[in-house]
């Protein structure tokens, strides 16, 4: 009957996932070394895939796609900051130096 | 399509980079677009294997396959100008050929009038199986999947008598 | 000395999702996508995780690498197994309309589900136990 | 709407890529390997609503647990050098 509700509902969320997904994506290329890359993609691991999936599990409505949906949406949402964390521990012991100065341009150890 | 431009991109730089953990680190990446890929093309069996395969386990083993020998590949001697000609030949031979084939995805090529056709409308009745990529794959062309799972069962002996036998020699001075 | 503590506990929490993955790739295959081959994958990289957070030696504990070579010829045997009885009940071989005479399409379902349990038996044994030899060269 | 998420999220494999193939340090391009990853999943699930199948998110479950075993690989080769070793023969280090 009210078939146009959940996909008007659903859009703003669609909207504000895409935004922040390409928001993260943009900071992955334009950060300066590689933490600050981490902390752009962060935004776009969390708060754009999870707004693109909660957009989708409206759209869908209730079956067994939103179950699917809300796995991966758990999924994503455990296994993005173990892979970070990781990352960055293994970027500190391998001595990769922040930039803490704006005219430093890259990272100074080479890999 | 912007997937495969971006395939493209990924393996020139696998073939420009020289340090092999980036090429490593790249390869997963492919992988993951060639399963892209596969889903655009509608073959959902293909791309879970391609992001099984690609993303788990040829990671893991190109890393460990890595510890063993160098991690930065060497600068060839000589350009190869002759392999590259007869690359260049190949391809222009192959871009030819293809100029013959019927257009892609097309219903009505000798290929897709075989049996496919039966096997689509057969299949649910016969195996009582709704996903068709399994019904043929273990029940019309059992014998195939049986030759596939030997080849897999050789190639694990193969490698395991391979690494099993090199490691008993050189042990007592290899090993500090 | 708990160095990666976070990496440990996450792993210890995602091992029995991804084999119960596995399972449902492996016996909803007949549904949606999936089957053997992808499901001993899974199976094996569920292994390899482990081994790669708490090391060699407790992966080789958990699943000895015995077991994973002794994998590899059985999934084959269930295979070609299949086939023999499908012969021993009267019809050709890897006929699975044998496995059931009263409903041949029940014994083809059955047939197609023996068969890709022996392809994930190959599959996973053969990716453990080559990691195995690979992984544990040159301690 | 969902042309645009994928737009969106396509855009976003552009530059995951451009940082994987630029990238200083290999830490770099595990990072971007793994945004791929993430992006990967999120594409197939709006191509499977674009296309009105969504079957495709069981493949999107497998990406997901998949991506932390290569990245967790990668990492670990990176820190002991060896994938074999557990961190409890590890020297007190950090």
């Amino acid at each position: 009957m009210n078939d146009w509700f959940p996909e008007i509902l659903s859009w703003p969320f669609l909207a504000a996932g895409s935004f922040f997904y390409l928001v993260g994506s943009i900071g992955l290329m334009r950060m300066p070394d590689v933490y600050t890359r981490m902390h752009a993609t962060s935004v776009s691991d969390t708060f754009g895939a999870a707004l693109l999936l909660i957009g989708m599990m409206i759209t869908a409505g209730f079956s067994l796609v939103t179950a699917k949906l809300l796995i991966i949406l758990l999924i994503l949402l455990y296994t993005g900051p173990v892979a970070t964390h990781a990352l960055a521990r293994a970027a500190r012991y391998a001595k990769v130096e922040p930039v803490l100065h704006k005219g430093e341009e890259g990272s100074s150890s080479k890999l | 399509m912007i997937l495969l431009t971006l395939m493209a991109i990924v393996t020139i730089g696998v073939i420009r980079l020289r340090n092999l953990f980036g090429v490593v680190v790249l390869s997963g990446i492919y992988s993951f677009l060639m399963a892209s890929v596969l889903i655009v093309l509608d073959a959902v069996d293909v791309a879970m294997t391609e992001a099984s395969v690609g993303a788990g386990i040829s990671t893991v083993l190109m890393l460990s396959v890595l510890y063993l020998t160098k991690s930065r590949e060497s600068v060839p001697a000589s350009t190869p100008v002759f392999p590259i000609i007869l690359a260049a030949v190949t391809a222009a031979m192959l871009l030819f050929g293809t100029g013959d084939l019927p257009p892609f995805g097309e219903a009505a090529t000798a290929v897709h009038e075989h049996v496919a056709p039966r096997y689509l409308e057969q299949s649910m009745a016969e195996t009582g199986v709704p996903n068709v990529v399994t019904s043929v794959l273990a029940s019309y062309r059992g014998y195939d999947t049986l030759g596939e799972t030997t080849v897999i069962f050789t190639a694990g002996i193969a490698v395991l008598m391979l690494l099993r036998g090199r490691r008993k020699n050189p042990k007592p001075g290899k090993k500090a | 000395m708990k160095l990666d503590l976070i990496l440990r506990v996450a792993t210890k929490l995602l091992v029995p999702f991804i084999l119960l993955f596995a399972l449902y790739v492996q016996f909803h295959g007949d549904y949606g996508p999936g089957g053997g081959f992808q499901a001993g994958v899974i199976a094996a990289a569920m292994v390899i995780l482990y081994a790669i957070t708490y090391g060699l030696e407790p992966a080789k504990r958990a699943v000895p690498p015995a077991v994973a070579q002794a994998m590899i010829p059985l999934g084959v045997l269930i295979f070609a197994g299949t086939g023999v009885a499908t012969m021993l009940l009267g019809d050709n071989y890897l006929a699975y309309n044998a496995l059931d005479h009263h409903n041949p399409v029940h014994g083809q379902h059955l047939g197609i589900l023996i068969v890709e349990f022996g392809v994930l038996v190959t599959v996973a044994g053969t990716m453990v136990a080559v990691f195995y030899t690979f992984a544990g060269r040159g301690r | 709407m969902f042309t645009a998420a994928a737009i969106a999220v396509a855009l976003a494999h552009v530059f995951a890529v451009y940082r994987a193939l630029k990238g200083p340090t290999v830490f770099d391009r595990v990072l971007a390997a793994n945004t791929i990853g993430t992006a990967a999943i999120l594409l197939l699930a709006v191509l499977g609503f674009l296309t009105e199948r969504p079957e495709f998110l069981d493949i999107g479950i497998t990406y997901g647990l998949l991506n932390l075993i290569g990245t967790l690989a990668v990492l670990k080769f990176f820190r002991y050098g060896d994938l074999a070793r557990s961190a409890e023969e590890e020297p007190a280090d950090t």
